[in-house]
């Protein structure tokens, strides 16, 4: 039954038409862009590649925040994916009031990209705010979060991993499919807790992982609340990611052309990145239902 | 030291399922214990609670001199056979005997070793690269089987380990794994096996003591010689023996001075000591006979009873013939060698017999406890 | 929609300007029976996303509030809206003086009327000065010396100014305008092009004068502003504004009654003299418009349109609906009418009353709208804070603000 | 099925100190909560309150800020908000589940042409900036004659353009043993009441966090509605709570900062009702060994 | 009509393992087939295969008179047990037995009257609102087998469906199903039965006929009578009867002009018929006897053979008595019952006896292919 082909495409037809519709047409559309200068009053002017020659070679805000794009990706992917395996983890038991705890853990999640997220993060990254004050419990002098180049990524790489409720959530899902006999069996086998969590409960789940992995990875690559609204891409564009300058290119300079191209760079990275990890998939996620078993 | 001791052992399931009721029991170190009784009766329940995988609602487990209500299952020194096999998926089957010893932290050199000479012992060392999914049923059981031996536990747990294997695959099994446990104890490291089990033959010849259970309770502990002579109860004489015991409602009666029983409209003169003790006792009472102890010819001891009967059909299993017959309404059944059987071919349902009993092995159980008479 | 009497009116704001035009919406469709004005509005935030995409999609709304320097994005030749000078009535043409229109010139075409105007100036907290003991700075000299006062008196977190990096930006443009006659840019005349107009001297100056303000502890640094909470922080947000210890602010008349909104009493909010250097060769203010209204190209009915932003501008009910909710109008009737009704606080009117002057006396004239382009001024905003954060020389930033700005500003042209 | 239940001591005995584990969870969680305490703290309070303190106590408690947030300034209260916000979610959540399980299903279970690369487009998608799409697909629903409707924020998800959820489904579809679907099979599934009774029961731990995403989600999507919608009576709580933010007047930050507090309660509520059924997953709960 | 024929059947599996040899096998319509073999002989895959959950990589499958290869499993008309029961863990047992009949559309009366008969058949109506993972392995098993019987299906698979339960269960439950099976035949709707077990018993009484497979392929296909009697080759003849057959190295050779078997020193002369088939013949040879065929003393019909004898040791299982002994180097068992085995009591290991062999019960096979021979 599962061999029946044409079940199994009508079922992907939506979303084939969807894509072909909303997806497919925007995205050659933005593709053709690429190749012109349009600044939305005027009819798109054809100029072939000189967008993209104008980035690869006299656009150092480009190589700026591309850099700074990369840096951001390598440091906040695996913060907030582990700490939301961490946390995930965590929460998986049954305690009283555990709903609660869930509940508060995700809570910076709802709050997403309201403007009480940037003023209160500013609030609390300030020079005088209250993490340098519990850093100070601490003997730690204070740190200027915002205003130090070297900091201000770690600001927006907290806030990134602030927001890690819905990987966590997709967690939590993952973590029931976990069958209980696996950990009974592993128990008997003088499993400690952490060793059946990484023994079992993570190659056991390592299909969201991996989702979560290429999500976040996508995310990341795309932040754009966080470095808008609390640094602004400052200090010295230290955290100026792409997404940033192809808003500030797209929408304030009126350069949908330029953005374009922009954008395309962006994808052409992340669909690399994101292919590489679907090749080494095949290395360490494990499928229970797949027909056939992960290979070695 | 592993002796494992439950006393007022208790387990009430979270949906307010009382599963055991009060278990009091005591396996020597060393011992080879069985655990039979009905589907459901709460063997697994048993030996999740000794494992440390289901929490003990009641009374108190030891192992060894410890109290381990509480103790984690890692720390309890056991290891076990799960009843569905509970193998992990993501690994080869190789790593799936090998996990436990890598945990302890194992020298790779001996616990290759191990892993091989387990395999080995479960004919098994093809299969090695498998994953689970691409086993058999048999063969992720004996997988699940090679899991506990590889270690060395001071107790072993076995819930139902050789159910999928064929019969000669489980009779060999069964030689291996008595074999191991001498070994064990030979070798000074004697090791306590709980094992549970449907198959009569496993329980007979493995268990040097067995465990009759019942909805939760216990019904009698005794070696399988004493469980098959001395049945204390009529459940475990129904249970214990294949094909089963033949137990029928029957009447005892004064017969000469001396007692008898009556039943299908027959009188069956008891004999001996048993008639002596049991002499003026009347009364509703449970009779009890092995089919292995109904004949189609009177025994060359003489120490039959002829009873008439009626046949109702016959079953050929090789070399014997299992009769089943009424004496008067109440059904019987008898288990007689081929060569004895040959009378009875070609007879219809319903053709008159005589079928000749062995008193001396009859029990008399009380029919309202149940519990063996005299 | 179909309905050819519906207008689109889009615009952003706050509260009270949502209230009021809405107030005054209803009184224009009261005037004009069957006419119905269906109102778009929103926060500011998102609004041009919207208005950008409206426009790449051509429906965008009939009557539109923009930014005076949107002009030059929406509009490089003039075209990207209606040209309103056919369409003008005579009350516009009596109450908004041709300096005023001016501002909405595209290339000849009338694109956009200006509903206000709003210019640079100095506000001070008198307390603050009264408590080091300093009278309220009228020069440059005298600015420059409340510094090392503040730090004395008041200690190292203490600045007689604040400002954003783009205020202190404009604010050191001023002296180097008063010295060299020039601005950065300037705007594009009969003769040529906008141009960058500064040489390297006056660029030098400008750098310089932005680093003395820093050293010399007149302004505060652009890293200390940011570590309290980001760099684009508005002063009235800032914890030392509202008790006084930062104690000026260079900013846009029409910010003063949000600026005066945090002060904590006694401290309070006074209008300075606007610093010259002697020998002044410009004013150096600084000043454009802020709000405009202009009509889409698309749009169905443009006299209507017209009469709508006509009716806005220059009605005086609507004038008495509208209040100051889009800054002080620049059209004369509404104006008087709310100085005679006693609409206008002293110190918003003291401040228009110096920019007026300034105006009237034709010194503060209209800046390169380039300069404001988002571009240049990320452009000006970078240099500047290599210069803050002693990532550069000013020779080098002042060499970077020439070639790299003509450069920028060749592209955006 | 018996959730309180603990079927096993294993995962749910409590450690020797639980209070310790209260404590470490307690900390943190007020870490995570600290936003919301101080954002109600700071409906209490004026401007300049907000702006120096950072504590959350306020010096009066006054509830106006709610009242008046709540009123708006515009023509329509926050009732009128809140009522199209679920005009759009209720819907969109229900399409997207929809879309979103059967293209999970046939993308984890069965085989069909060109699936590997219909695959790849999927998770392509996700990776363009939307940013650049936003234009493209204005022009597009321009062209139907959908702007300033609901339309352009519900119709594409009907049509499984969620790729992330589809993605997602698709993993822990894929992560979930097919045991019982053979058994459905044998006892006479189609394939449509396979997904119903199997699949979707396995599923649901995942298809209910797809809700409550979808839900938070679109609650908080600004720029969707905010370039499709163009009238003020069609605006949903996303585009109403920054209308009395303009760019240069004073704002009422108690009042937004209210009214903000308010636009969670949904969210947090949707979220609170969910999240037991996180862990309730149904094909842990297998049969016991 | 749903005769199940598999013709050339294949499989490989996609790791490149292959299960399945060619295998040609015709059930009647309505016939019992009981499928036995050692674990991992491809039993369950074949089962698979005509259930439709496996791919067929060759050869043809047909139910009824049509060809299925490609039908998906709902149209092919079976239900089946799955060994590994695969119960859906988010219904109820109710629901888990409704299920099918739900999907088949059965008015909601006759659909609970069906579920409460299986329930009441499998003797679980008191779990009927539990989950599964609140039963035990023995009910859930029974739960597994009650979701196929509530189905009136043409075919039924059972993959070793009482592998779980106690003997005296499983008794009970052999005889409901072969009764079920009876019954529908009588109503005049056969149920074609496949039925995979590992139990002898199982398969002696159940199955109509018998299909040995070993390795992917089959070994023979006959009535548990013919299997038992005239085992094709010696792996049926070792696979089939418990204990099982003893199997020797022999040695064909001439006496006295007919033939006789040389084995551990000895020679024992062949009778009649066979002796005068093989004479002449010579060579390497299998020699079969089963246990049941040796005895501690001769027959009294006289047709076996004494031979001389060492004891290894000796079981005993109630009323009979498994003597292990060597002739010669060559290990044989013997069943005998208790009686006759009075005289061994007491014997050393290593005690020289007489045991009687009833030659002409005994099989000879090749040495090399294993095949019958006369
Ligand atoms: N998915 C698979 N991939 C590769 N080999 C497999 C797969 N499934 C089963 N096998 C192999 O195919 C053979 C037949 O398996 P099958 O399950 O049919 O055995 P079986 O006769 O049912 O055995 P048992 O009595 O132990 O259940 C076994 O050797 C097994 O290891
Ligand atoms: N989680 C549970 N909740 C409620 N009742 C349960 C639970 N697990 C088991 N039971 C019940 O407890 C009793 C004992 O179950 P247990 O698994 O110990 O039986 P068993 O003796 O192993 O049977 P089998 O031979 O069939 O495996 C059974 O009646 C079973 O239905
Ligand atoms: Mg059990
Ligand atoms: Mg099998």
């Amino acid at each position: 039954m599962y061999e029946n082909k044409r079940l199994g495409f009508l079922f992907v037809l939506p979303f084939v038409l969807g894509v072909l519709l909303f997806k497919l047409f925007p995205f050659v559309m933005s593709f053709a862009l690429s190749f012109t200068q349009y600044d939305v009053m005027d009819p798109p002017v054809y100029v072939g590649l000189q967008n993209y020659k104008e980035l690869a070679t006299e656009d150092p805000l480009f190589t700026k925040s591309l850099g700074v794009t990369l840096w951001f990706a390598v440091l906040a992917v695996p913060a907030r994916v582990g700490f939301a395996l961490f946390v995930a983890h965590v929460l998986n038991f049954k305690l009283r009031g555990i709903n609660f705890f869930r509940s508060a853990f995700y809570l910076p999640s709802i709050l997403g990209g309201s403007i009480a997220t940037a003023v209160l993060w500013r609030f609390l990254f300030a020079r005088n705010g209250l993490v340098n004050g519990i850093l100070g419990q601490f003997g730690i002098e204070p740190i200027a979060w915002l205003a130090d180049e070297h900091y201000s990524m770690w600001t927006i790489v907290l806030l990134f991993m602030w927001q890690f409720g819905s990987a966590m959530v997709i967690f939590l899902a993952a973590l029931q499919n976990v069958p209980q006999s696996l950990y009974e069996a592993a128990e008997i086998d003088g499993a400690s807790r952490s060793q059946q969590f990484w023994r079992i409960t993570v190659p056991l789940i390592t299909p969201v992982i991996f989702f979560n992995v290429i999500m976040q990875m996508v995310h990341a690559f795309q932040e754009f609340n966080a470095p808008y609204m609390v640094t602004e891409g400052g200090p010295l564009s230290s955290t100026y990611v792409l997404a940033l300058y192809i808003y500030d290119q797209s929408f304030r300079y009126f350069n949908l052309g330029y953005g374009s191209a922009l954008s395309w760079v962006l994808f052409a990275l992340v669909a690399a990145l994101a292919g590489l990890s679907f090749w080494s998939s095949k290395y360490w996620v494990f499928y229970a239902g797949e027909k056939e078993a992960a290979k070695k | 030291m592993a002796r494992v001791s439950l006393s007022k052992i208790e387990k009430v399931y979270p949906n307010g399922f009382k599963a055991v009721h009060g278990v009091d029991l005591d396996i020597r170190d060393g011992e080879f214990m069985v655990f039979v009784g009905p589907s459901g009766c709460a063997k697994s329940t048993l030996l999740r609670m000794v494992a440390g995988l289901e929490s003990i609602t009641g009374g108190e487990l030891r192992i060894g001199d410890k109290r381990v209500n509480d103790l984690p299952a890692k720390a309890r020194g056991i290891a076990m056979v799960f009843q569905n096999y509970a193998l992990y998926p993501h690994m080869t089957v190789y790593d799936n005997l090998a996990f436990g010893l890598k945990l302890a932290g194992t020298p790779k050199k001996e616990l290759d070793l191990r892993v091989r000479q387990a395999a080995q012992l479960l004919e098994m060392e093809h299969l090695l690269e498998r994953y689970p999914k691409q086993l058999s049923g048999g063969q992720a059981q004996r997988v699940a089987v090679g899991r506990a031996i590889v270690k060395k536990p001071e107790v072993f747990l076995f819930d139902e380990p050789l159910s999928n294997l064929d019969a000669k695959l489980r009779a060999a099994m069964r030689v291996r794994l008595t074999e191991l446990h001498q070994t064990l104890r030979d070798q000074g490291q004697p090791a306590t096996v709980i094992y549970v089990t449907h198959d009569q033959t496993e329980a007979m010849t493995m268990g040097e003591r067995i465990c009759v259970l019942k909805e939760g309770v216990i019904q009698q502990v005794d070696t399988p010689v004493a469980l098959y002579e001395k049945p204390a109860n009529a459940f475990v004489a129904g249970f214990i023996g294949s094909p089963e015991m033949n137990l029928v409602k029957a009447e005892l009666q004064p017969l000469n001075g001396s007692a008898a029983v009556g039943l299908g409209g027959q009188v069956l003169p008891l004999s001996g000591a048993r008639s002596a003790a049991l002499a003026g006792r009347q009364g509703a009472i449970t009779f009890g006979l092995r089919p292995e102890h109904i004949g189609a010819l009177p025994r060359p001891q003489g120490d039959s009873l002829p009873v008439p009967a009626t046949l109702r059909f016959t079953e050929h299993m090789g070399s014997e013939v299992y009769v089943h017959f009424n004496i008067g309404e109440l059904p019987f059944s008898a288990r007689v060698p081929v060569e004895q059987a040959s009378g009875l071919h070609g007879l219809q349902r319903g053709a008159a017999l005589t079928m000749h009993l062995q008193m001396g092995a009859a029990h008399l159980f009380d029919a309202a406890s149940g519990l063996a008479v005299a | 929609q179909k309905d050819a009497r519906v207008l689109r009116f889009a615009w952003w704001g706050g509260a009270a300007r949502h209230g009021a035009t809405l107030a005054a919406v209803r009184l224009f469709e009261q005037r004009n029976a069957g006419l119905r004005i269906k109102s778009e509005y929103m926060g500011f935030n998102g609004y041009l996303e919207r208005l950008t995409t409206q426009v790449a999609g051509g429906s965008e709304p009939d009557v539109m509030q923009i930014n005076w320097a949107w002009l030059a994005m929406f509009s490089k030749r003039g075209s990207g809206f209606t040209d309103l000078t056919p369409l003008l009535g005579p009350a516009v043409r009596e109450q908004l003086p041709e300096a005023e229109l001016a501002t909405g010139r595209v290339a000849g075409k009338l694109n956009a009327l200006p509903v206000s105007y709003s210019a640079r100036v100095m506000l001070w907290n008198p307390s603050t000065f009264e408590r080091v003991g300093l009278a309220l700075p009228k020069t440059w000299d005298e600015l420059f010396a409340a510094g090392p006062v503040f730090r004395n008196k008041l200690g190292e977190g203490a600045f007689p100014l604040d400002g954003e990096l783009y205020d202190m930006i404009l604010l050191a443009q001023t002296w180097v305008q008063q010295k060299h006659g020039t601005p950065f840019i300037a705007p594009a005349t009969a003769e040529g092009p906008s141009r960058v107009a500064m040489n390297e001297a006056a660029a030098l100056d400008w750098v310089r004068i932005y680093q003395r303000l820093v050293k010399e502890h007149v302004a505060t640094p652009l890293p200390l502003r940011a570590s309290l909470g980001g760099a684009e922080k508005p002063t009235e947000q800032q914890p030392d504004w509202v008790t006084g210890r930062w104690a000026g602010n260079y900013t846009w008349d029409s910010a003063i009654p949000l600026r005066a909104s945090t002060l904590k009493p006694p401290q309070r909010l006074a209008l300075g003299d606007f610093p010259t250097l002697p020998g002044a060769l410009h004013s150096g203010m600084f000043g454009r418009p802020t709000l405009m209204y202009a009509v889409g190209r698309h749009c169905k009915q443009p006299e209507l349109a017209a009469r709508l932003i006509e009716f806005l501008l220059t009605d005086l009910d609507a004038a008495r609906l509208l209040g100051r909710t889009r800054g002080l109008p620049g059209a004369r009737g509404p104006l008087q009418q709310l100085e005679r009704e006693g609409q206008l606080p002293a110190l918003e009117l003291q401040a228009h009353r110096q920019i007026q002057a300034q105006r009237d006396a034709g010194r503060l004239p209209l800046p390169g709208p380039l300069f404001e382009h988002p571009r240049m001024l990320k452009f000006m905003r970078e240099v500047f804070e290599t210069v803050a954060y002693n990532k550069t020389t000013d020779i080098a930033a002042a060499r970077r603000l020439i070639t790299d700005g003509a450069a920028l500003l060749n592209r955006i042209k | 099925m018996t959730t309180s239940a603990s079927p096993a001591p294993l995962r749910d005995a409590a450690p020797p100190v639980p209070w310790v584990r209260y404590i470490a969870l307690g900390a943190v969680s007020l870490l995570m909560l600290y936003p919301l305490i101080w954002l109600v703290g700071a409906t209490f309070k004026t401007n300049a309150e907000i702006f120096t303190e950072i504590g959350f106590w306020p010096s009066r408690l006054d509830f106006g800020a709610y009242e008046k947030g709540w009123k708006t300034s515009t023509e329509y209260t926050f009732a009128t908000y809140f009522l199209n916000s679920f005009i759009i979610t209720v819907p969109r959540i229900i399409v997207t589940v929809i879309s979103c399980v059967l293209v999970a299903y046939a993308f984890a279970r069965f085989e069909f042409w060109g699936k590997k690369s219909l695959f790849a487009i999927m998770v392509g998608t996700m990776m363009l900036p939307l940013i650049v799409l936003r234009l493209p697909q204005y022009l597009m629903f321009r062209e139907v004659g959908m702007l300033d409707s609901y339309w352009p924020l519900i119709l594409p998800s009907a049509f499984a353009t969620d790729t992330f959820f589809v993605f997602m489904l698709v993993q822990f579809l894929r992560g979930i043993p097919r045991d019982m679907e053979e058994a459905a099979m044998i006892d006479g599934c189609n394939a449509i009441q396979m997904l119903w009774h199997i699949i979707v029961p396995l599923l649901k731990p995942a298809i209910i966090s797809v809700v409550v995403f979808q839900f938070i989600w679109t609650m908080n999507d600004f720029m969707g509605p905010l370039i499709y919608l163009a009238s003020v009576e069609k605006y949903p709580v996303s585009l109403a709570l920054k209308m009395s933010i303009g760019a240069t007047e004073e704002v009422e930050w108690a009042n937004v900062i209210a009214i903000s507090v308010v636009a969670l309660l949904p969210s947090v509520a949707v979220f609170f009702a969910a999240q037991k059924h996180f862990i309730e997953g149904a094909a842990s709960s297998g049969i016991k060994g």
